[in-house]
């Protein structure tokens, strides 16, 4: 009995490791001073929360979120810092009531956003099924949420362009 | 009746008008005019088909169009005409006309004007056609925004500030009158916005009061009623030629319209309360108009003025209550409607003449153009109510009721008489008559063609001076039943 | 319309009165540019008139009641308007004189214009007023009784202002028509008070209104006073005065038919065409006489210091007239017409001689006249001489006879102030009218031989002056003399056609007057004290002017203040002069201007100016930083939620 | 251990981290940073519902999959802005950015 407890004690260790993974990930990214150190912190704080999902028993997202949070956009932002060169730029010093006015205005909302999680009585669905299957999720998204894939692509497809025309036309501009 | 709409025809006179002008090409400019002055006659002529077929011994409403046209908020497309606005009618069909034919020697952007001035008469031929208050409010400020672009394009003197100062106040005018509306038709309880259902359900003594000092301010201000006058000499000296006829000599009309047909149907008892208010503002505004006026130098102000105090007139008729005031009070804005029609376009005339309009300027203009400075003179004649014109029979009425009802208002009112006849002759003196001035010695005088619009404007107010029955009998047929339901 | 061509009376009228109005509507319009073509259309015309006038006033005396022709003109609610013709013994006369004058002096100023550039303008106006004059004078109501009184005066303002290059001409016209204007609006008010109070506008209506008795005296007064405004303003009375004399801008053939015969008595018609009316209230009739006795004086002192030809029978005019209101007043009902005809007649033929002087020597001063030997010119030195006898109340000529019959009423008064007053006047009148005559045939230095000589080779020979033209001038002037000579004997034939006219007219004249037989001076002694008052004048005026050693600078000369009081007008001009320019002017207008252009302008401009600097001043919020903007967003959001869980 | 208030009061605490990044940082790189975890963290939410809540748990997975796309959209338009930013203004510094100022 004490390996299925042991196991239950490993996973609780696990989990909370992992917040700590996300936790400190997110501390980084937000209160490092060098801006490499704020990218490696967010792609840290990602596979976090991609371990969180996998506790949340939804293997696919988290793969998803692995390859596209941390491959895509952490490598997009790497490629940013490298074309816009803030390192060597001087990077003067943070106001420090500019720093406070931000932690008070987002402790004043954690602590709203927390007390409405914990107040609100959440009542989960009478019938409830466990199929986390990939087939029912790709089914349900060309069936019923047609719309939703529709749309991203959509959206993807508009974001790309834009990215192209803003960064494209700027740079005839100033060579 | 053949069941022919004339009314909505007369009303989509101006919107063909408006819409085959946009369809010129703007450097035909005389095809512009042609096109213009064909849909004006257009609606002159229906206008006095109606006119002719307009049955006064049976009075009420004739030619009623009334169809559903919104049914959740109960709004109908309601034309009808009586003897209240059919003058009113007549009155803006000669003076499109004759507007008309007086730009005719525009040249500069003579299209997007025509098709702005079309679009002034259309809103203006629907609020005195239409008995639906949404209608109404929709028509009354269709007709108020074509009038900064025209001001403040084609103005005169001080043009932006003219149009700017015109359009806002009237718009002010306008956001008093809305909820008015609103309020009616809240406090009506029946969703309609049909006039004459709304009058039968009646209103409570304290909602009249309140409605109809809001219609009264809010109309009160178009009709240049005293303390909300200023707008008016300021739009006209700013405006061109045949905007400030069209301005002065209808849209002026326009604001009393409202008063009487919305204002005092609605809400009688209203009316019995504010009547002194309204009585003393027409008084002081009669006076007032007459005084100020003696002491301009711009010809274009003096007449401004000489309106103000003209509608005085008009807003104290009204205020009398009686049958011979408001007979009178319509009148009065038929005749002071073609009056002032034919002022501004003589003075126009010598503007485009001798490009002033400063009287110091400007002498013996009477040597040098004898017909131009005639048709003024015969204006200001009217003006002063010399008998034998039309405004003479509408104060001849406005006085019988004021004497009647405010004695010590009407009295005062009569001293207005007075300085009117000096300030007008003051005018005619100083332009007309002295000796010659060299500066404008050359000037060719009125040519035949331009002088018919004019001579137009005479003739109808030498018509209706000389048989005013014609007029008053339609005017009467109405007025009776009104008073009557007071 | 049918009706017209069956009833001759009124086929006249309407023909007779119309007619003017027509030519002078095809004068403007058409025949403006020839002038030759409108003097003879108006002249037709003002002919036509005349004798349908005449014809009218046979059919008038023939026939036993007046002739009355209405047609509706104009209703609201329960004012009713109607538009005809009242023709009774009273407007019969007046038609006639007015048209009979008018066609007179037409013909003369075919003579005294020719030449004019405004020459068709001119004959337009004169058809305009002739039109208006005859219709006032047989108007039915007086509604419409009003309104061609203001188209005379409408009228007059043209024809004063005739010559409108002078700045002089345009003021005069100006001033006539305002002034005018203040008399019509009491006239106007009292029509108003009487539709209100007594419902009928009728004139014979109106006269028999005080016998039935629905109105009260009081309400008769008021009435009776305002109207009697209109007179005041019309016929130059007590205040409204100065109008006249300056009216003499104009041509002179306007002045002899305008402002001397037709249009100035038009306020003593409407007098006596509501003499009943009028004499229900004493103290009306007693105001009246008041001020009709103040202008008389008043206008005869002016009238004795001006060298003008012109105004000195302007000032007589207003002081003849003020002496018909007098006897009006005083109950004369037939002294007051009859003096009214008389005057018209002998008034214009003293104009139209001093037109003929002034057309030959281009100057109004009698003076210059004189010494250019005025007295050469026989025909217009004659007739001037006999109507200033009629006008000074001389026997044979007819002035004596209407100035005898208003002593007549004026005696008839108790208070004998009246009487004392009437025989003044005339005494003055007599006074200046003769100073005239013998500036004219005496001048200072006697005649320059100079100016006469000139005359003779220029012109050839001086008598056929300008040919027919002369003639054209010179008969007018003629008949207008003969008719001075002989009307004077046709009194009692008057008399009894007027009287004839209906019982509440000798009704009323018989209770005005009180019925006292004894005056305050037995009838044979008021004869000579007439004449008597007459002769003392005109012999005074030789004294001073005639006589070879004469001084000819007047009894006034010793008291300079009260010459220049007289001269001065009594200040009225001044006073109505500073009372606009204080008052009107500078005063309210200048107030109400300054207030419209500064508080009700100030006002609104003021709120826009405020509504915009408001708008700058919650400008700074937009800074344009994006990280407050968030900042607030979130701060908000955390404290709705906080406010939604506590 | 894992019941669903945990989760949300960690997704909040994410969410409220990448709000205090936003705020804070001077260039633009960083906020970009930070939105990307406040959109993590909302991520988390809708896991967290879709593992307790919802009766058929591949809704919360699909929006779980469109935030992601949204994101990486998101993203690369904010690069390039940055980019097209740096390029005119030769500094990605938040607040020389002040062309609205009113």
């Amino acid at each position: 009995m004490d390996t299925s407890s042991s196991l239950t004690a490993l996973a609780q260790a696990a989990f909370w490791i992992t917040i700590g993974f996300t936790i400190t990930g997110a501390c980084i990214a937000v209160f490092a001073r060098n801006i490499l150190y704020n990218v490696l912190g967010l792609a840290l704080a990602l596979t976090g929360v991609a371990g969180i999902y996998l506790f949340l028993g939804s293997l696919f997202i988290a793969l998803m979120q692995l390859l596209i949070y941390v491959g895509a956009i952490c490598i997009a932002i790497v490629f940013a810092i490298m074309l816009s060169r803030p390192l060597h730029l001087d990077t003067p010093p943070r106001p420090m009531p500019k720093v406070v006015m931000a932690v008070a205005a987002s402790a004043v909302f954690f602590i709203g956003l927390a007390g409405v999680a914990l107040k609100t009585k959440w009542v989960p669905a009478i019938e409830r099924s466990t199929d986390y299957s990939v087939v029912t999720i790709g089914h349900m998204f060309l069936t019923r949420y047609e719309l939703v894939f529709e749309v991203i692509s959509l959206v993807l497809l508009v974001a790309i362009i834009g990215a192209i025309i803003t960064a494209g036309f700027s740079r005839r501009l100033s060579s | 009746m053949t069941g022919f709409p004339i009314l909505t025809a007369i009303l989509m006179s101006t919107v063909f008008g408006l819409l085959t002008i946009l369809l010129i090409p703007p450097e035909r400019t005389k095809l512009v005019k042609q096109v213009s002055m064909f849909w004006a006659t257009v609606g002159l002529i229906l206008t006095l088909w109606l006119y002719f077929n307009f049955d006064h011994s049976k009075g009420g409403l004739q030619f009623v169009e009334r169809v559903l046209w919104v049914k959740s908020l109960g709004i109908y497309w309601f034309h009808g005409v009586d003897g209240i606005n059919m003058p009113m009618l007549l009155l803006t069909a000669v003076v499109l006309f004759t507007g008309v034919w007086t730009m005719w020697e525009l040249e500069y952007r003579a299209k997007e004007f025509f098709a702005l001035m079309f679009l002034l008469v259309a809103g203006v031929y629907g609020m005195f056609l239409s008995m639906d208050l949404f209608w109404m409010f929709v028509w009354y400020d269709v007709s108020l925004f074509p009038m900064y672009p025209l001001i403040s394009i084609w103005g005169g003197t001080r043009k932006e500030y003219g149009a700017m100062k015109l359009t806002l106040y009237l718009l002010a005018g306008s956001a008093l009158i809305l909820p008015a509306i609103i309020y009616a038709w809240v406090q009506g309880g029946a969703i309609t916005f049909d006039l004459f259902e709304l009058q039968k359900i009646g209103f409570s003594l304290l909602d009249q009061k309140i409605l109809f000092v809001m219609l009264y301010l809010g109309f009160g201000i178009l009709a240049a009623v005293w303390p909300f006058h200023t707008w008016s000499p300021v739009g006209h000296v700013a405006a061109p030629t045949a905007v400030s006829m069209i301005h002065a000599g209808v849209l002026m009309k326009l604001g009393a319209y409202g008063i009487l047909r919305i204002g005092m149907t609605l809400c009688p008892q209203g009316l019995g309360y504010w009547s002194d208010l309204m009585a003393l503002l027409a008084c002081i505004g009669i006076v007032y108009g007459a005084l100020v006026g003696l002491a301009q130098t711009d010809l274009k102000y003096v007449i401004g003025y000489s309106s103000v105090s003209h509608m005085g007139m008009v807003g104290l008729g009204l205020a009398t209550m009686t049958v011979s005031g408001i007979n009178g009070a319509v009148f009065q804005m038929f005749a002071h409607g073609v009056m002032t029609a034919l002022f501004f376009s003589s003075v126009g005339y010598i503007y485009d003449r001798t490009h002033t309009k400063m009287i110091p300027e400007l002498g013996g203009m009477s040597k040098t153009m004898p017909i131009a400075s005639a048709f003024f003179i015969i204006a200001a004649l009217a003006g002063i109510g010399v008998p034998l014109m039309a405004s003479f029979w509408a104060e001849l009425l406005v006085f019988i009721a004021a004497v009647q009802v405010f004695p010590v208002g009407g009295i005062f009112a009569m001293v207005g008489l007075i300085i009117s006849a000096l300030f007008m002759l003051r005018v005619v003196q100083r332009t007309f008559y002295g000796e010659r001035n060299e500066k404008f010695g050359h000037i060719p005088d009125v040519s035949p063609f331009l002088a018919v619009p004019r001579i137009i404007l005479i003739g109808v107010i030498l018509f209706f001076g000389f048989f005013p029955k014609v007029m008053l009998d339609v005017i009467q047929s109405a007025v009776i039943p009104f008073v009557g339901s007071f | 319309m049918d009706a017209i061509f069956k009833d001759p009376v009124l086929l006249a009228t309407v023909v007779g009165t119309s007619l003017p109005f027509l030519s002078m509507a095809v004068i403007l319009i058409f025949t403006r540019h020839n002038p030759m073509l409108s003097s003879r259309i108006s002249v037709t015309s003002i002919v036509v008139a005349a004798v349908c006038a005449l014809l009218n006033l046979a059919k008038v005396a023939g026939a036993s009641h007046p002739f009355r022709f209405e047609t509706a003109w104009m209703s609201s609610g329960n004012f009713h308007l109607t538009f005809g013709y009242y023709l009774d013994p009273l407007s019969a006369l007046m038609l006639t004189i007015v048209a009979v004058i008018a066609c007179l002096v037409q013909i003369y100023s075919l003579g005294y214009m020719s030449g004019d550039p405004g020459y068709s303008r001119y004959y337009a106006f004169q058809s305009l007023f002739a039109w208006a004059m005859m219709n006032m004078v047989i108007a039915s109501t007086l509604l419409q009784l009003f309104i061609f009184w203001e188209l005379v005066g409408l009228a007059s303002y043209m024809l004063i202002g005739f010559y409108y290059e002078k700045f002089s001409a345009s003021q005069a016209g100006k001033k006539a028509f305002v002034m005018t204007r203040v008399g019509d609006v009491g006239f106007f008010l009292g029509i108003i008070i009487l539709t209100l109070g007594f419902g009928n506008l009728g004139i014979p209506d109106l006269n028999n209104a005080p016998g039935t008795g629905t109105i009260t005296t009081g309400f008769i007064t008021m009435a009776a006073l305002l109207v009697f405004c209109g007179v005041v303003g019309k016929s130059a009375q007590f205040p409204l005065i100065t109008w006249l004399p300056d009216a003499m801008e104009g041509p002179t053939p306007v002045s002899a038919l305008l402002h001397s015969a037709t249009m100035v008595a038009a306020g003593v018609y409407v007098f006596s065409r509501i003499f009943p009316f009028f004499a229900a209230s004493p103290n009306a009739m007693l105001i009246a006489l008041a001020i009709g006795t103040v202008t008389m004086l008043l206008a005869s002192t002016m009238a004795m210091t001006t060298y003008d030809l012109k105004q000195v029978w302007a000032y007589s005019t207003v002081s003849q007239l003020g002496m018909m209101v007098m006897s009006l007043a005083a109950g004369g009902y037939f002294a007051g017409v009859f003096h009214l005809t008389t005057h018209a007649g002998f008034k214009a033929l003293l104009f139209l001689c001093s037109g003929i002087f002034i057309h030959e020597y281009h100057t109004n001063d009698m003076r210059v006249i004189g010494k250019q030997g005025g007295r050469k010119q026989l025909v217009p030195m004659i007739c001037i001489t006999v109507g200033a006898l009629a006008l000074s109340g001389v026997p044979p000529f007819s002035g004596f006879f209407s100035k005898e019959a208003i002593l007549g009423a004026l005696n008839a008064q108790a208070n004998p102030i009246w009487l004392f007053a009437g025989l003044f006047g005339a005494f003055l009148t007599a006074y200046y009218s003769f100073r005239l005559i013998f500036h004219l045939l005496f001048p200072k230095g006697g005649i320059e031989e100079k100016h006469a000589v000139h005359e003779m080779d220029s012109h050839g020979h001086k008598e056929e002056h300008h040919g027919g033209l002369f003639w054209a001038m010179a008969v007018p002037v003629m008949i207008l003399a003969c008719v001075t000579v002989v009307l004077g004997f046709a009194e009692h034939s008057l008399q009894g056609y007027i009287m004839a006219g209906g019982g509440a007219v000798k009704h009323a004249s018989t209770a005005a007057t009180g019925g006292a037989a004894h005056g305050v001076v037995g009838h044979e002694l008021l004869v000579i004290l007439g004449i008597s008052a007459g002769l003392v004048g005109i012999i005074l005026a030789w004294f001073e002017y005639g006589r070879k050693g004469a001084s000819r600078n007047g009894f006034l000369s010793y008291f300079p203040p009260v010459w220049k009081l007289f001269d001065a007008r009594w200040y009225m001009d001044a006073f109505f002069r500073w009372f606009l320019d204080t008052a009107i002017y500078s005063g309210l207008t200048s107030i109400f201007t300054r207030n419209d252009r500064r508080i009700i302008d100030g006002g609104i401009d003021g709120i826009c100016f405020f509504t915009e600097t408001g708008g700058r001043l919650f400008s700074f919020m937009q800074s344009g930083m994006l990280q407050y903007n968030l900042l607030i967003m979130v701060l908000v959001a955390g404290l709705a939620m906080l406010f939604f869980i506590v | 251990m894992n019941s669903l208030n945990t989760y949300l009061i960690i997704s909040a605490f994410l969410f409220s981290i990448g709000l205090v990044g936003v705020l804070q940082r001077r260039n633009l790189i960083g906020m970009l940073i930070s939105v990307e975890l406040m959109l993590n963290g909302a991520n988390l939410n809708f896991m967290a519902f879709n593992r307790f809540l919802t009766p058929e748990p591949v809704v919360g997975q699909i929006i779980a999959l469109a935030i992601m796309g949204l994101a990486a959209a998101e993203a690369a338009i904010g690069l390039s802005i940055i980019l097209a930013l740096y390029r005119k203004m030769h500094s990605i510094n938040i607040e020389q950015a002040q062309r609205l100022k009113g």
